[in-house]
């Protein structure tokens, strides 16, 4: 049975009474109701002790109410959705919740690491880099592991994330961050104005501190008007409200990052629904109204379970009936934190005392005392006298010296307000002070940005009304609506009296950071050791590095810098404020894209019917290839490939090679275009034919390779490498468009468009007889080697015939609409029934062209010259072209580079590797010998051995000669010789008879 | 003082009062033998080893901001040398025996970890490249080993082996491989440095080169005044360009931003540093606990400090699809520096046109993992006047000869290096 | 001789499962694959604008787009692609690219795309909340209106977006046009982004 | 960051890809060894505003000449490639 919610309310609160929720925290169940956080109800039910702290693993409490707290972070839920780190504070109860302490072994009550807090005198800020240095080897062994296993905090799940995430774009003319008063406001003036709106509150309430702190608007009670203005508001279709969502970041141009929790409230997503949603918003304008977060004092002790900001004690209060303390004190510098005496005496609990480091408080205030019948004592608090259990007494330094101490159960904390700079600062804006507030206010804001309310150090409710409909109004009329936007709600103003109060000596650890254990005198230390300035500061001592990015640190941790180097704050400034405002989890930054989705997956035309015969497929850049077609009986990949290999050389076999690039290249200069594109000369190409083409990049190195059609006299057909298509695309528009835009050429993609398939072998004219129409002459003379034309085939459908050969074979590829591709294959299957024919995939494919001594991507490796290629008679000297000059600088043409032989092992049995180092037979290998590597290798059934490619120093120049295949990360060693790279059909009598 | 456990002892008792600076806070003299501009982990070490291998001790180092506020403070951490092309493969290396030695040569605890860095492959042309790089490195003397894919799972069982778009088949590991604290080689550099007399001079920004009637520069211009030097070195990544267009020169080189990220710390989770070779993705798990990761440069020229969304999201994608595992962790925060990307995307180390000015810059994304080698080869320049043998290949002139030195094999395209 | 079929096969054939997809009760989206349409890319060279406004009003009677728009003619639909270019989608082979060869002689280069793409035509309550998760564009009806047209890209994949006319109910229809070797994996994205509203799953001749 | 393609209209980053800076012009065929060199290798690297070559392949396929500053991001102007809608040329 869950036990009693003994700190709860009778009534009051936004919670839903009438929906209990049950919940396990450390394995104990409790109870609360609908609208608690986790926070909340932990609170109602007297829970103080939440999590320990990061280094001394110090017993921590609930600081704060909203996302900027450093202390109750807990492991949410549990197996494969254990999220850890998670705010309580933030955290929606559910029913069926379960949460868990972090950083505590075996328990939070008991914490075995807490005798950490013995060593806290040597355990000071950057003590780490002072030791640990010796012995050298111990670090890895011994220190480094221990450190990583006390650092921490909580456990991730260590396995796949079950929930699924997705990601949106929004666009609007106003984005509003916050649906506080001033966020509300601004929403109203845009709306009316007829501007598109969007308001993201991260909260799953709406209403900012109007949950919490009430007061009365255009003179109804703050819930009511904020139920009338959310009701104005959705009436209007171009305002969108956004709940559980956090802006956390600014990019460029106005676009916006923004989580939706979509479904974290519940146990588990709903079927076909996502965890959370990342959000690209794009706005015109930016209103920041994202209110501003109450402040710490430092004093020792001031992380006791217990102590807690004075606003937050108001918010569990009020919001959620649910009460931290029966009888608080509080410890305030400024006026606001009186509101939080009213809130708790008006809910029917009792003040231990006040204590208030101002020298004067109003009469209001001090009637207020003396009804409520607690002392009010100027001075400040010095000492916690607690434990995990919480608060029991405090210490209080009064004004003029004297002590004082004040027994109580809780102590609510107020050091003024700290506007929330994070937004209006990630374009390295820096923040301003303001005297006046003791606050830093924004500045240098990114373009289309404002900060208003207390965001912007408003923090009167009339003044946040004022302010962000003020902002709202002028958002939406620089983002071009010219609506009215009505009257501004109106509300008092109240008192902001202030005096500065940032830490006070004391005996024991005074916390600064309390989520990373930095206390005063860690930054104390770092000054005396030269860490002054604010990112050394940082750096150093960790300050503001934990998981709520210093919100409630920073600015104190900042001001006793100042005060122990004798400058003022602004003068220390303070450091880069960077996104995301609150952490987003990966997986929502990733969305949809993981698993199989991670990238776009590309068909050819042929592939269903590819896998019904039963291929391997291989990813290649985005497509799936088919890379060999495994028959029964076959033992492994060779025996197919071989089998492939063969029945091509001796028959006939294709292969779909619709994943080369295919561009049409049109126009009156298009060969004048290609002539400076590629390397040799196409504007004398004949119509109807086909020829090899090279590009180089401008520096000199081949770029892609390819063989280019001439289908009519204004017409190209331009096929690029698989993995270079799209690059080669965007660099001839490039050459279009910016290098030669007097030239009328147009190019257009058609790779999708054309089903291509090599069908190759002695029999390939056999098979396309078939297939073709009768009329067509498919003869030596009627279709001769390097032939390219449009032919018909039977049925009645027309196709692309070009007479290439990337095998050596007689072959042909063969191009149908893209929609005919799979009834290609099938038809070829059938035609070529008689003559045995074979589907090949990438691996057979691969075997000939090595065999034929072709490079591909291997060799081409953005390194390699036309010459290293064995290509360089291909370099036109009659023209220029991209590459040219670059191709022709010293170490371009160096005799002793490394070029393209083939090679094959002594011992014929002998299996090749690629990536293997070539280096001089009899000598040891060694930086001074390594004279190239092997770029490609297969067993070659017609040499029936192994053979391959390799770059070579001065390889051509030593076709014959015996060297050293090195190859240590596989442990093998043997000889080779280099021999010409052609291994096969030398004199190319079969591609062209 | 000397660091150790026992002066971290004997401090505590008097409550850590006596701690000196870590560094002199130095104020400029009117010369210097040499001046290094750029008080970053490059700088610092450079000046080191000036100090303490080639006997040149009057040295100061010049940072516009405070030290370490470049790249130095802002990078992934990461230390290998897993190359292969002759020219970055030896002086890596010797980067990475420095590395091994640094806490002692500097009694300072740069928490040198060499946790093994993996580069996965997925594909039989990955494997087959990065044969080729292991065996270059073997070959140098450098430890390198090809993982198959039994063997990644049992060093990281947690990627994804079930439903990956592109599967994992092994890895080339580099075991000697790790991460740093970077801060503490900052710090570590500047506080030996300094202890042989090297003077650190913060927020003296350079503002133009002092040149005699020859055009050789024989000191600097800076926001605190004249200061004389005998020779110059840069070592300004990021800053490169308009540092040497003041004197003059344009370079090779772009200035783009990269982006990293840092996850809220977690419990440890993953062994050593992960590359996925099927998008841009790698990280590392510091000794706080944060996964510290990034991916690729977001590809225009930058001096913003930040980046945008798409490269954000890219990298977040590359790890949701190494492993998935991840997701319910939270990136905590993002930050961009500014890199010198070359035209090669190898580093320049060199004697520039400009008789008594040096060059240290170009570094891409191997500045952190060369600070210890650029720092002590870079000394070697401007004690000796002749490159060092691992680095005289990172000529300023090798663009002009075609000397290039590749690795990606992309060409005078900065954003694909 | 062997018998030849010719089958003509979209490349949604194996993908599309015609019925409901994901969360039950009504749709929120409807997605209708068009298949079997001629579609030819139209360039205008260099200096022929003029000549090929003219042209496509003499042929279609309306003029082709010069700015990011879809125009309905009488049997076919021209819709912008790109500076100097438009893409003639139609039936039956009358705009196809042997007809419209000789209408755009000299003053245009043709290129067949009618293999190249799959369309794909999108509606239902939730289509634009749905196409807000896979288009970075703005859909908003003030700024997409009927007509309108986007060279853009989904899923890192290049498409074209239009707005043809709303349905009788008044429902938006957003048509796409996809690359034929991405349509598989672009179709199960877009099917991934639909199944919380609910999907029903058709496909048609008809443009 | 966004650009506003003058064919399409405002998009996002994504859509685009970026080449540098848009001032080096090709030199001519005779131009010479070292001319070809500045053009490919060497750099202004401009910490401010800069012209900036960028295609927009995600979109219309136009190559754009981009005005931004590098320090801020800020984009001031965006005008086609010469060859990017030449079809008007002379019209």
């Amino acid at each position: 049975m869950a036990g009693a919610q003994t700190n709860r309310l009778d009534k009051g609160g936004l919670i839903d009474r009438s929906a209990p929720l049950n919940f396990r925290f450390d394995g104990k169940s409790f109870s609360g109701f609908q609208g608690d956080t986790l926070a909340s109800a932990l609170v109602a039910n007297g829970v103080k002790l939440v999590g320990r702290s990061f280094k001394y693993h110090r017993p921590r409490g609930i600081l704060t109410a909203g996302s900027e707290e450093p202390n109750a972070l807990v492991e949410l839920r549990t197996g494969a959705r254990r999220e850890p780190n998670t705010k309580a504070t933030t955290a929606e109860l559910y029913e069926g919740l379960e949460a868990a302490s972090q950083n505590r072994w075996p328990s939070l009550a008991f914490d075995v690491m807490s005798v950490n807090q013995l060593f806290s005198p040597i355990f000071v800020a950057g003590f780490y880099y002072k030791t640990f240095m010796w012995p050298a080897k111990f670090w890895e062994a011994i220190y480094e592991p221990a450190i990583r296993r006390a650092a921490g905090l909580g456990r991730a799940a260590g396995v796949a994330d079950p929930d699924h995430y997705d990601k949106a774009w929004a666009h609007c003319d106003v984005l509003i961050a916050g649906s506080g008063p001033a966020g509300l406001s601004a929403a109203l003036a845009a709306g009316r104005s007829g501007a598109r709106v969007i308001v993201c509150e991260e909260d799953f309430t709406l209403g900012g501190r109007l949950l919490s702190d009430g007061g009365t608007v255009d003179g109804l009670p703050a819930s009511e008007w904020l139920s009338r203005t959310l009701a104005e508001l959705a009436a209007m279709p171009d305002v969108r409200i956004m709940t559980r969502t956090t802006l956390f970041g600014v990019y460029d141009g106005g676009t916006y990052g923004a989580l939706e929790r979509v479904n974290d409230h519940l146990p588990s997503p709903p079927e076909h629904q996502v965890r959370q949603r990342l959000w690209r918003i794009v706005a015109k304008r930016c209103v920041v109204a994202a209110g501003a977060i109450e402040r710490p004092i430092v004093f020792a002790g001031n992380d006791t379970p217990g102590v807690m900001m004075a606003s937050a004690m108001r918010s569990y209060i009020s919001r959620y009936a649910a009460t931290p303390a029966k009888r608080m004190a509080l410890f305030t510098n400024n006026e606001d934190g009186w509101r939080t005496v009213e809130t708790a005496l008006a809910a029917g609990l009792q003040i231990a005392a006040v204590i208030d480091a101002r020298a004067d408080i109003s009469p209001a205030h001090r009637s207020l005392a003396s009804k409520g019948g607690f002392p009010v004592l100027h001075g400040a608090v010095s000492g916690i006298d607690g434990g995990k259990d919480g608060v029991r007494k405090i210490a209080v330094s009064l004004t003029g010296g004297a002590r004082a101490e004040v027994e109580t159960d809780g102590l609510a904390v107020s050091g003024g307000w700290n506007p929330t700079v994070g937004l209006t600062s990630y374009h390295r804006g820096r923040p301003k002070w303001r005297d006046d507030i003791a606050a830093f206010v924004p500045d240098g804001a990114p373009p289309g940005m404002v900060a208003a309310g207390a965001a912007n150090g408003a923090f009167g409710l009339g003044a946040c009304l004022r302010e962000g409909f003020d902002a709202g109004a002028v958002a939406a009329r620089d983002a071009g609506r010219s609506g009215t936007a009505g009257s501004v709600p109106v509300a008092d103003d109240q008192a902001f009296s202030l005096t500065p109060l940032w830490h006070i000596a004391g005996k024991g650890k005074a916390f600064v950071d309390q989520q990373h254990d930095v206390t005063a005198s860690d930054i104390e230390l770092a000054q005396r050791e030269g860490f002054e300035s604010v990112e050394h500061l940082k750096r150093y001592t960790t300050l503001g590095m934990a998981t709520d990015q210093g919100k409630t640190s920073n600015v104190a941790g900042l001001a006793i810098m100042a005060a122990v180097t004798g400058r003022s704050i602004p003068e220390t400034g303070t450091t880069i404020y960077r996104p995301p405002y609150v952490p987003v989890a990966i997986g929502a930054f990733a969305g949809h894209h993981r698993d199989e989705t991670f990238h776009a997956t590309r068909l050819t035309p042929s592939h269903h019917w590819a896998a019904e015969q039963g291929a391997i497929f291989v990813d290649t850049g985005l497509w799936k290839r088919a890379q060999w077609y495994p028959r029964a009986g076959e033992k492994d990949w060779l025996e197919s490939v071989t089998r492939e290999v063969k029945a091509v050389r001796s028959g006939v076999g294709f292969c779909d090679v619709s994943t080369l690039g295919k561009i049409d290249v049109h126009g009156p200069d298009a060969g004048a275009f290609l002539d400076r594109v590629y390397i040799n000369t196409f504007s004398n190409l004949a119509v109807g034919k086909a020829r090899y083409g090279l590009m180089l990049r401008e520096d000199g190195i081949v770029y892609d390779d390819g063989t280019t059609s001439r289908l009519a006299e204004d017409h190209y057909f331009l096929t690029t490498t698989t993995a270079k298509a799209g690059l080669v695309m965007q660099h001839l528009e490039f050459c279009r468009q910016v290098l030669f835009p007097e030239l009328d050429v147009q190019l257009t993609s058609v790779s999708d468009q054309w089903a291509q398939f090599s069908i190759a072998g002695p029999k390939t004219r056999d098979l396309l007889k078939e297939i073709v129409d009768p009329t067509e002459d498919l003869s030596n003379e009627g279709f001769p080697f390097m032939g390219a034309r449009e032919v018909a085939l039977r049925g009645g459908i027309k196709a692309r015939l070009f007479r290439i050969s990337f095998s050596g074979e007689m072959a042909f590829e063969i191009s149908v609409p893209a929609r005919y591709g799979e009834a290609m294959a099938r038809n070829l299957m059938l035609a070529g029934k008689q003559f045995g024919v074979t589907p090949y995939g990438t691996e057979a494919l691969g075997v000939m062209r090595i065999e034929k001594g072709h490079v591909a991507g291997p060799e081409l490796s953005g390194t390699t010259t036309a010459a290293d290629l064995g290509l360089g008679k291909m370099m036109s000297t009659k023209k220029d072209y991209i590459g040219r000059v670059m191709a022709g600088r010293e170490a371009l043409v160096a005799p002793d580079r490394q070029v393209v032989v083939g090679i094959k092992p002594t011992d014929r049995a002998r299996r090749l590797r690629s990536g293997a180092h070539i280096i001089p037979k009899g000598q040891t290998p060694g930086p001074g010998n390594d004279q190239g590597y092997v770029t490609s290798v297969c067993f070659s059934p017609t040499s029936d051995q192994w053979i391959g490619l390799a770059l070579v120093e001065r390889g051509r120049e030593r076709i014959g000669e015996i060297v050293h295949a090195h190859d240590p990360i596989r442990g093998e060693d043997y000889d080779v010789e280099l021999c010409n790279p052609v291994f096969y059909d030398p004199d190319g009598g079969r591609q062209r008879g | 003082m000397k660091y150790s456990i026992f002066s971290l002892a004997r401090a505590a008792l008097s409550g850590h009062k006596n701690w000196q600076r870590t560094w002199r806070d130095a104020t400029p003299k009117d010369r210097y033998d040499v001046v290094i501009i750029g008080g970053g982990g490059h700088g610092l070490a450079t000046a080191w080893f000036l100090a303490s291998e080639y006997g040149i001790k009057n040295v100061a180092v010049l940072e516009k901001g405070w030290i370490g506020s470049g790249n130095a403070g802002r990078n992934t951490t990461i230390i290998r040398s897993n190359y292969g092309l002759p020219g970055n493969t030896g002086f890596y290396e010797l980067s990475m025996k420095l590395w091994e030695r640094m806490e002692q040569d500097l009694n300072y605890n740069s928490m040198v970890s060499q946790r093994g860095v993996i580069n996965l492959y997925h594909s039989d042309a990955q494997r087959d490249a990065y044969a080729r790089r292991g065996n270059t490195m073997r070959i140098n003397g450098i430890d390198a080993e090809l993982l198959d894919l039994a063997a990644v799972k049992k060093m990281m069982p947690f990627l994804n082996y079930d439903n990956a778009r592109f599967p994992v088949q092994g890895g080339l590991l580099q075991r000697r491989g790790g991460t740093a604290r970077h801060d503490a080689v900052v710090w570590g550099y500047a506080h030996a440095a300094s202890g042989l007399g090297v003077d650190i001079i913060q927020n003296c920004e350079v503002t133009g080169f002092i040149r005699d009637v020859n055009g050789k520069v024989t000191g600097v211009e800076t926001s605190r005044g004249r200061i004389g030097a005998g020779k110059v070195g840069m070592a300004v990544a990021g800053s490169s360009s308009r540092v040497a267009d003041m004197a003059g020169l344009r370079l090779p080189i772009e200035s783009h931003v990269l982006q990293a990220f840092v996850s809220e710390a977690i419990k440890p989770l993953i062994p050593g540093v992960m590359t996925f070779g099927a998008g841009h993705f790698y990280v590392s798990q510091s000794d706080k606990g944060g996964l510290v990761f990034g991916g690729d440069i977001d590809g225009y020229n930058s001096y913003a400090q930040r980046g945008n969304l798409p490269v954000m999201e890219d990298v977040c994608e590359g790890g949701m699809a190494l492993m998935p595992m991840i997701g319910r962790v939270r990136l905590l925060r993002q930050w961009g520096g500014i890199m010198d990307m070359s035209m090669d995307g190898s580093p320049i180390i060199d004697k520039t046109p400009v008789d008594g000015l040096y060059i240290n810059a170009g570094w891409c994304y191997g500045g952190f993992k060369a600070t210890p080698g650029s720092g002590f080869v870079f000394a070697h320049l401007l004690a000796r006047d002749t490159p060092h043998e691992e680095a005289a290949r990172f000529r300023l002139d090798r663009f002009r000869t075609g000397a290039m030195i590749d690795e990606k094999g992309q060409g005078a395209q900065p954003n694909l290096h | 001789m062997a018998e030849f079929s010719w089958d003509i096969r979209s490349p949604l054939d194996r993908a599309l499962v015609a019925g409901p997809h994901g969360a039950r009760g009504d749709a929120g989206v409807s997605l209708t694959e068009i298949r079997n349409f001629d579609l030819v890319q139209v360039m205008a060279r260099r200096g022929k604008a003029a000549d090929v406004a003219k042209a496509a009003k003499a042929r279609f009677g309306v003029a082709a787009p010069e700015t990011p728009k879809a125009v309905g003619a009488a049997d076919a639909m021209l819709i912008w692609s790109g500076p100097d270019q438009f893409m003639v989608l139609s039936k039956g082979g009358k705009h196809g690219i042997e007809a419209l060869g000789q209408a755009f002689a000299s003053s245009a280069s043709l290129s067949d795309q009618s293999h190249a793409r799959v369309l794909i035509s999108i509606a239902g309550t939730k289509a634009r909340t749905m196409l807000a998760k896979l288009s970075s564009i703005d859909l908003h009806p003030d700024v997409f209106a009927v007509g309108s047209a986007a060279a853009t890209s989904m899923d890192h994949t290049s498409v074209t977006l239009w707005r043809g006319n709303d349905r009788p109910d008044g429902q938006a229809v957003f048509n796409l046009l996809a690359f034929a070797t991405f349509a598989e994996s672009l179709w199960h994205t877009v099917l991934d982004s639909a199944a919380e509203y609910g999907v029903t799953i058709s496909h048609s001749e008809e443009l | 960051m966004r650009i506003t393609c003058p064919f399409c209209g405002e998009r996002e980053l994504g859509e685009f890809t970026y080449l540098g800076d848009a001032k080096p012009v090709r030199p001519a065929a005779d131009a010479g060894e070292d001319a070809v060199y500045d053009y490919v290798y060497l750099r202004d690297n401009i910490a401010g505003v800069m012209s900036e070559n960028w295609y927009h392949g995600g979109g219309c396929r136009a190559w754009l000449k981009v005005t931004r500053n590098t320090l801020t991001h800020e984009i001031s102007a965006v005008e086609p490639a010469a060859g990017a809608g030449a079809a008007k040329v002379g019209a």
